[in-house]
């Protein structure tokens, strides 16, 4: 298994306020990674620093063997980043159609596939971003990651507010995508135990700072652990 | 803050922005002391203190309800030609003038706000410029009440109260506008911290949500806009009794803008945002067009220019100039 | 229960946005004191339903009423005088005020007060004591006086439910009340609402399976923007149709 | 008859191009640009002194007008208007009146107040009649020539923006540039780009229209309040709909002074807040949008 | 202090009328360069104040002039509202206010302290009016802008041009900011007249001229005539040849065949990178003069009623021809000529082929 992301000693914050404090981490070709942790530790803070939209102090960041750190945001969707931030983000004066093309890269991903795995948006096609219900919303912002066609997709509470039939499914397409076509991924979630099911590694951060890297299934077998760390058994 | 806080910290803190502070004291001794001791600048004050009532008549729907307009002259010329028509036509005292003048500009402001109630910012920019430019229009055309593009002639103001005279220093129309502005102050003030001004901001904030929690946002919209009209007809009713005449440009789209760029350098949702805006405004204006008076267009340009690049909300904050950056 | 009579009742709504029909044909009752809560597929309807029976939407076809009075043209704010108050998905606050202001307006308007303008806010003292309940009840006295806009966000999403409360409602619509919200805070959150008097009807909209199982006394089931079934909790997880369309093979519980 | 509709149509189309720069930046970029007539001017002067000085003939000026001010609006893009995308509507509004102010003075420092006259090659002048009577129609050759160059603008801009990504990328990075950004869309080139292009716009809208409305150094205050109406009544999501606005504004101005002479200029502002009653997004709209 | 003697130019330095100040406030310089700046005695000192034509402010700039700054005359005034505004102050204070190029008929009658050096436009439109009845003008279509000089130049011309028995067959007026001219010239072409009048404020003169042409409406066998406005010295050049032949009447061309006015083009070209002076610029050159003498005969001594009465009944020769302070109605009288636009030395020129001698405001007659 070969290495795709490593991240050395990463800080980051926002001005003068430093979230991170010396977050080192790995992630292999086709691996899954859970992030957990209590609100406002910092999670979204470490993906947006990954995507570049949050100025980062220091620490190193490489994809595949190249440096992050020193692309603009829109280098790093083109060095193999797809990213889905917590508020979904949706483009609001773009159609659902046009919100996949707009950021469309070659390769393996296109809106057809999007439709398939989400009939509901082929259905919603023509549909502004606004005019989309929650979950849809949630769903494009998944579709539009992927037609980036990343290396690793950065994932920040892609469950929430979806209904519990589609979380089911989409954490299947998530695994199936991974081990599949090889793409890693970093997924954020409030609810450990479905996403700990799906993941190959997990990380806890709190207060800026990793607290605890297990692989999912022992952390999973552990429930006084999560407890302790996380507030929640569940 | 481990302990809780009470009812009474709440309440003390809520009334802490309705307080007066001792600077306020200050501003307003200062300007009416201003005609006595700078004699010489006692038009300019009558001036300031007017485009000041009528930016912070703007400030009601612009800084506090967030209603963009750029027709807001529309009122400010309507009150001037109706306080002049009044001295004109029925009867010279200042002080029912100003009220007839406050009177019909509101009735206007309230025939007018059914076009502010619906659309974007950028719909309600052209809409109320439309309606100042076809009053600019029709008030031309009516040139045997209004005098046309000649302006309205031979308006003579009686003395204020009966006792004192209009003088050619421009003394008693600075203390007479500044104490009209000083009351109708006093009136807005309590209006932006009262519940009804709160809900102003409400709507302005989210108007999805005012509507959510009860407000009545349509007939709020509609108050506040004859609420500001009120007052922006009766700066121009101070306007037309304090130089004894009207005509077009006091309707014209370049006093709308005027208005709007002094509202916006003092700082909009702050009453004295309004003064402090006229007064550098008009300073800058009389100054640069003494020493250039063909270009002084340019530096006033550069300034506006310099100000955003700057940061508009810190120049009037001098402390913040050194200060770190955000 | 059963014997309870009716505030709120939908009779035969239908939305059609173009050519999407996102409610069609939908009659809902909420009973006086109901813990309701409604689910479905992404895209049901849930909350064009509720915009619908507050009035941000207007039904193409259909009627409304409210404690026996036909609402379905009444503007908005006027639904919410007489009781029907709702929360928003996506929060909606008043950015550029406190939380201590927001809430003092809101029980202020509650109190008829909204119109006064020569006194300041807070000088009632009725209305700050109800506002500092609030704060304190929903753990926001601290950051009482920040800027709303510059909270962390699940401060914001409790004054999101705070301000509904403190309009006092009889009909309380919630959607998705706690998304965002850490899970050891949900559940708290929902007991302030369940605690909610008994007389106060609520309807709750929520994807959090646990959560709704643990609130609900009746359910509904949207799919599609039609209704698909209602009944007890107990029917609603046994019921094969609404497994295969909304809970899924991991039954109840997620 | 036919002439007044042709004169209107010729009116609508010059203030389409005038116009269609400020419907792309307010429109597209969501960017108050009032400085947009300054652009304008600058097209214009430039081509009297291109033609005075230089003797360079008329339709050689046009593509310059054009490409001058577009590095013009890509220079001052990068330097100034970049750092004002994010501020407010009114930080933008001030800006780029002070702008305008410094422009209309600078102009006037250097040029003088006067009214410049550009003068057109022989075969744009004079005119072609054809029938007679209600029914005789006469063509202003230059109206002609304006026509005809607006209408292929038209049809360029509306490919580039149906048929190219480019203008769903340019509304995304409108929309949320960080998210945009973080998605792969070079935020910066797109804005850039569409900048230069709007300034060119005005800059050949200037260089034509200067035949038709004069040019002096008011001349960006003078029009900025057309330009406006242009952009609002038309609704700032498409090219076509600003079009659609410019020509009904400029038919409905021409046959109003013609017909109504006494009604003067009532007739576009009772037709403008007319239109934004009815439609306050203006008359076209994407579909369903809010 | 007591040596000085202040005058108050307030004019339209920036906005819609600024040529019509930098051309005063440039003959004002000129006059003061070639007659000196000391009078009796006194030094005289100009005090430059622009006003943006916008008459609230003239009327302020009028009251600080004179409480604050004590000038002994007030003058410029570029469009009626600003001379009217500030003419009650002139009433007040006893201060001479000198109009140089506000034209509405109706001025002088606002303060006995005022005096005008300008011109008024039912001056120059009647002598149309009896010019082109006897010229073979018998229709005509007056389109003029929709203020008061407009209404002024439409009222006059058409009075005089009906006692004359021609017949005006319609009247427009076209709002004072219209872009485009092609509507209201397309009605007069439908019309058929003999002749167009035309009066708008100067900028907007070549733009009616060529649209004029662009319309085909000289070939169609319309003339186009109209007040002096339409062919400013200070556009004329740039108008093209299709200026040529078109006939106006005024009470100055740059081209008055005098000594007088040669000296006055060349100094003003010189003193000002070659800008022609036009009729505004005569205006504030004579109205100079008039302050100038009106002081020397007072000797620098007397208040404002003094110079008044020293400005009343002033004769001389202007460069546009002898002129006449009326000491009645304190109104200019002054020659109006008929001119036509000819090429000298390959430069567009009004040049003067008719006079009418000492006309006086008929506005004053009734
Ligand atoms: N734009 C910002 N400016 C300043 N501080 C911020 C900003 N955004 C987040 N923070 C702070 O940074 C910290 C980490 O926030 P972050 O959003 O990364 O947390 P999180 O773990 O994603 O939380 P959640 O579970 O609520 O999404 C918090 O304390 C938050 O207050
Ligand atoms: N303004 C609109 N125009 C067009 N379609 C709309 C509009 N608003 C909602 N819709 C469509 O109506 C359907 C119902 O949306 P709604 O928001 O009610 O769903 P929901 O049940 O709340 O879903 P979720 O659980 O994902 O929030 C969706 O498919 C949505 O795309
Ligand atoms: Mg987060
Ligand atoms: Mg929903």
């Amino acid at each position: 298994m070969s290495e795709l992301l490593k991240v050395e000693t990463l800080s980051a914050g926002y001005g003068e306020a430093v979230v991170l404090h010396d977050v080192s981490l790995t992630l292999g070709v086709g691996q899954t990674l859970a992030l957990l942790g209590r609100n406002g530790t910092g999670k979204t803070t470490f993906i947006n620093t990954l995507a570049g939209a949050t100025r980062q102090h220091g620490g190193r960041i490489t994809l595949g063997g190249a440096a992050l750190d020193k692309l603009a945001p829109h280098q790093r969707a083109a060095a193999g980043i797809g990213w889905v931030p917590q508020e979904r983000n949706i483009f609001k004066s773009l159609t659902v159609h046009e919100n996949l093309t707009a950021v469309e890269r070659p390769g393996k991903w296109n809106p057809q596939r999007v439709y398939e795995m989400f009939p509901r948006l082929a259905e919603r096609k023509g549909n502004l971003g606004t005019q989309l219900s929650g979950g849809e919303q949630q769903m494009l912002a998944v579709g539009r990651a992927l037609v980036v066609n990343p290396k690793l997709l950065l994932l920040d509470e892609p469950l929430e507010g979806l209904a519990p039939i589609i979380v089911e499914e989409l954490l299947r397409a998530i695994r199936r995508i991974t081990q599949d076509e090889g793409l890693a991924a970093i997924i954020v979630e409030q609810h450990p135990q479905a996403i700990l099911a799906i993941s190959d590694a997990a990380v806890v951060l709190d207060h800026g700072t990793v607290v605890h890297t297990d692989s999912a299934a022992a952390l999973r077998a552990q429930p006084e652990v999560l407890e302790r760390l996380l507030g929640v058994a569940r | 803050m481990a302990d809780p806080k009470g009812a009474v910290d709440f309440q003390a803190a809520l009334l802490r922005k309705a307080r007066w502070r001792p600077l306020e004291f200050v501003v307003w001794v200062a300007a009416f002391a201003l005609p006595l001791l700078m004699p010489s600048h006692a038009l300019m004050v009558n001036e300031i203190a007017i485009v000041a009532l009528f930016a912070m008549s703007l400030d009601l729907i612009l800084g506090y309800t967030g209603i963009v307009s750029l027709g807001h002259a529309a009122f400010f010329g309507f009150g001037a030609y109706a306080a002049a028509l009044f001295a004109k036509l029925v009867m010279p005292d200042p002080t029912v003038g100003l009220l007839f003048a406050i009177v019909v500009s509101a009735a206007l402001g309230a025939l007018a706000s059914v076009t502010i109630l619906r659309g974007t910012d950028l719909t309600r920019l052209m809409v109320t410029l439309g309606t100042a430019l076809l009053l600019l229009e029709l008030a031309n055309k009516l040139d045997w009440l209004t005098g046309g593009a000649d302006g309205l002639q031979g308006v003579v103001m009686g003395p204020v109260l009966g006792m004192f005279e209009f003088d050619l220093f421009g003394r008693t129309a600075a203390w007479y506008s500044l104490t009209i502005v000083l009351v109708l102050f006093l009136v807005m003030r309590r209006i932006v911290q009262s519940p009804f001004g709160a809900t102003l901001k409400a709507i302005r904030d989210n108007r999805l949500r005012a509507m959510a929690i009860g407000i009545p946002v349509a007939s709020r919209l509609v108050t506040i806009y004859t609420i500001a009209a009120a007052i922006a007809g009766a700066a121009g009713a101070l306007l037309a009794q304090t130089t004894g005449f009207a005509s077009l440009d006091v309707l014209a789209f370049d006093r709308s803008a005027d208005v709007m760029l002094m509202l916006v350098i003092g700082g909009v949702g702050w009453l004295y945002g309004g003064i402090a805006g006229a007064i550098v405004f008009k300073l800058l204006q009389d100054t640069l067009s003494t020493v250039t008076p063909q270009y002084w267009m340019f530096w006033i340009g550069l300034i506006l220019v310099l100000l955003v690049l700057v940061g508009r909300d810190r120049l009037l904050k001098p402390w913040t100039w050194f200060g770190r950056r955000a | 229960m059963s014997s309870a009579e009716t505030v709120l009742s939908a009779s035969g709504l239908v939305m059609r946005f173009g050519g999407i029909t996102a409610t069609n044909n939908v009659s809902l009752n909420l009973k006086r004191g109901a813990r309701h809560a409604l689910i479905g597929p992404n895209g049901a309807g849930k909350t064009t339903l509720i915009n619908l029976l507050t009035g941000v939407l207007t039904p193409t076809e259909g009627r409304i009423e409210l404690l026996g009075e036909d609402i379905t043209k009444l503007a908005p704010h006027k639904r919410v005088t007489r009781g029907m108050v709702r929360t928003f998905q996506i929060n909606q606050l008043f950015d550029s005020m406190t939380p201590l202001e927001t809430l003092a307006l809101v029980v202020s308007r509650h109190q008829g007060l909204s119109a006064q303008w020569w006194k300041p806010l807070g000088s009632d003292k009725r209305v700050v004591e109800r506002a500092g309940e609030l704060l304190a009840h929903f753990r926001l006295a601290e950051v009482a006086e920040q800027p709303v806009k510059q909270l962390a966000y699940g401060k914001r999403r409790l004054l999101e439910i705070a301000i509904a409360l403190a309009c006092e409602p009889r009909v309380l619509l919630l959607d998705e009340p706690v998304a965002g919200v850490p899970a050891g805070e949900r559940e708290e959150l929902l007991q302030t609402v369940a605690a909610l008097p008994a007389d106060v009807s609520v309807l709750l909209i929520e994807h959090d399976m646990d959560l709704v199982f643990s609130f609900a006394d009746r359910m509904t089931v949207l799919v599609n923007g039609t209704l698909l079934t209602e009944g007890d909790p107990e029917q609603i997880a046994n019921d094969p149709k609404v497994k295969e369309v909304y809970l899924g093979h991991g039954a109840a519980h997620v | 008859m036919l002439t007044i509709l042709f004169d209107g149509i010729a009116y609508g189309m010059l203030l389409f191009v005038l116009a269609v720069g400020l419907a792309v930046t307010l429109g597209l970029m969501n960017f108050i640009n009032l400085a947009h007539g300054a652009f304008a001017m600058a097209g214009g002067y430039l081509t009297v002194f291109a033609m005075q000085k230089a003797g360079l003939p008329f339709l050689a000026c046009l593509p310059l007008a054009f490409i001058v001010v577009a590095l013009l609006g890509a220079v001052l893009e990068r330097t100034l208007y970049r750092p004002m995308y994010g501020k407010p509507h009114l930080d933008q509004v001030l800006f780029s009146i002070g702008l305008a102010f410094m422009a209309v003075a600078a102009v006037d420092y250097f040029v003088g107040s006067s009214q410049q006259i550009v003068q057109l090659p022989e075969w744009l002048r004079g005119r072609t009649e054809i029938g007679d009577g209600a029914l005789m129609l006469g063509m202003g050759h230059y109206r002609l020539f304006i026509i005809a160059v607006c209408a292929v603008l038209t049809v360029v801009l509306q490919l580039i923006l149906s048929k190219t990504r480019f203008g769903s990328r340019l509304r995304a990075a409108v929309d949320d540039p960080r998210v945009a950004a973080g998605l792969g869309i070079n935020v910066n080139v797109v804005f850039l780009a569409t900048f230069a292009v709007g300034s060119g716009l005005a800059g050949l809208g200037g260089a034509l229209g200067a035949e038709i409305l004069g040019l002096d150094p008011t001349f960006p205050l003078k029009y900025m309040i057309y330009f406006l109406i242009v952009v609002s009544v038309g609704g700032t999501s498409s090219i076509t709909g600003p079009l659609a606005a410019a020509l009904l504004l400029g038919i409905a101005d021409v046959a109003g002074k013609y017909f109504i002479p006494k009604m003067g200029a009532f007739t576009v502002y009772l037709l403008m807040i007319a239109i934004l009653m009815w439609r306050p997004q203006g008359l076209f709209t994407r579909k369903g949008g809010r | 202090q007591d040596n000085v003697f202040k005058i108050g130019l307030i004019l339209p330095m920036t906005g819609q009328q600024a040529s019509t100040g930098r051309q005063i406030e440039a003959a004002a310089k000129l006059y003061m360069a070639q007659n000196g700046d000391t009078v009796a005695g006194k030094k005289i000192q100009l005090i430059v104040k622009d006003d943006t034509a916008t008459p609230d402010v003239t009327k302020r700039l009028a009251q600080e002039l004179i409480v604050n700054d004590k000038v002994n005359v007030i003058a410029g005034f570029g469009v009626t509202p600003a001379a009217l505004a500030a003419a009650p102050l002139a009433t007040q204070s006893k201060t001479p206010q000198v109009v140089m190029a506000a034209a509405t008929s109706s001025i002088t009658e606002a303060s006995p302290y005022i005096v005008r050096t300008s011109f008024t436009l039912p001056q120059v439109s009647v002598a149309m009016g009896d010019w082109a009845p006897k010229n073979g003008i018998k229709s005509v279509v007056t389109l003029v802008s929709d203020y008061g000089p407009g209404n002024d130049a439409e009222k006059y011309f058409s009075e005089r041009f009906a006692l004359n028995g021609g017949k005006v067959i319609e009247k427009l007026r076209v709002p004072l900011r219209n872009p485009d001219f092609a509507p209201f010239l397309q009605k007069v072409r439908d019309a058929k007249p003999d002749a167009l009048f035309v009066f708008v404020p100067s900028g907007a003169g070549s733009a009616v001229m060529k649209q004029f042409l662009e319309r085909g409406m000289d070939k169609a066998g319309i003339k186009l005539i109209g007040t002096g406005d339409v062919t400013d010295d200070d556009q004329l050049n740039d108008m093209g040849d299709g200026a040529l032949g078109v006939v106006t009447t005024h009470h100055y061309s740059a081209a008055h065949p005098s000594a007088a006015n040669k000296k006055f083009v060349e100094a003003f070209m010189k003193a000002n990178k070659g800008m022609r002076p036009n009729f505004m610029a005569v205006g504030g050159y004579d109205g100079m003069r008039v302050i100038y003498e009106a002081l020397k005969q007072t000797k620098g001594q007397g208040g404002g009623d003094a110079l008044l009465a020293a400005m009343k009944g002033q004769i001389f020769e202007s460069p546009r021809g002898e002129v006449l302070i009326d000491a009645q109605t304190r109104d200019i009288v002054q020659d109006v000529y008929l001119r036509k636009v000819e090429k000298k030395d390959g430069q567009l020129y009004n040049v003067e082929f008719d006079v009418l001698k000492a006309v006086k405001d008929p506005g004053k007659a009734k």
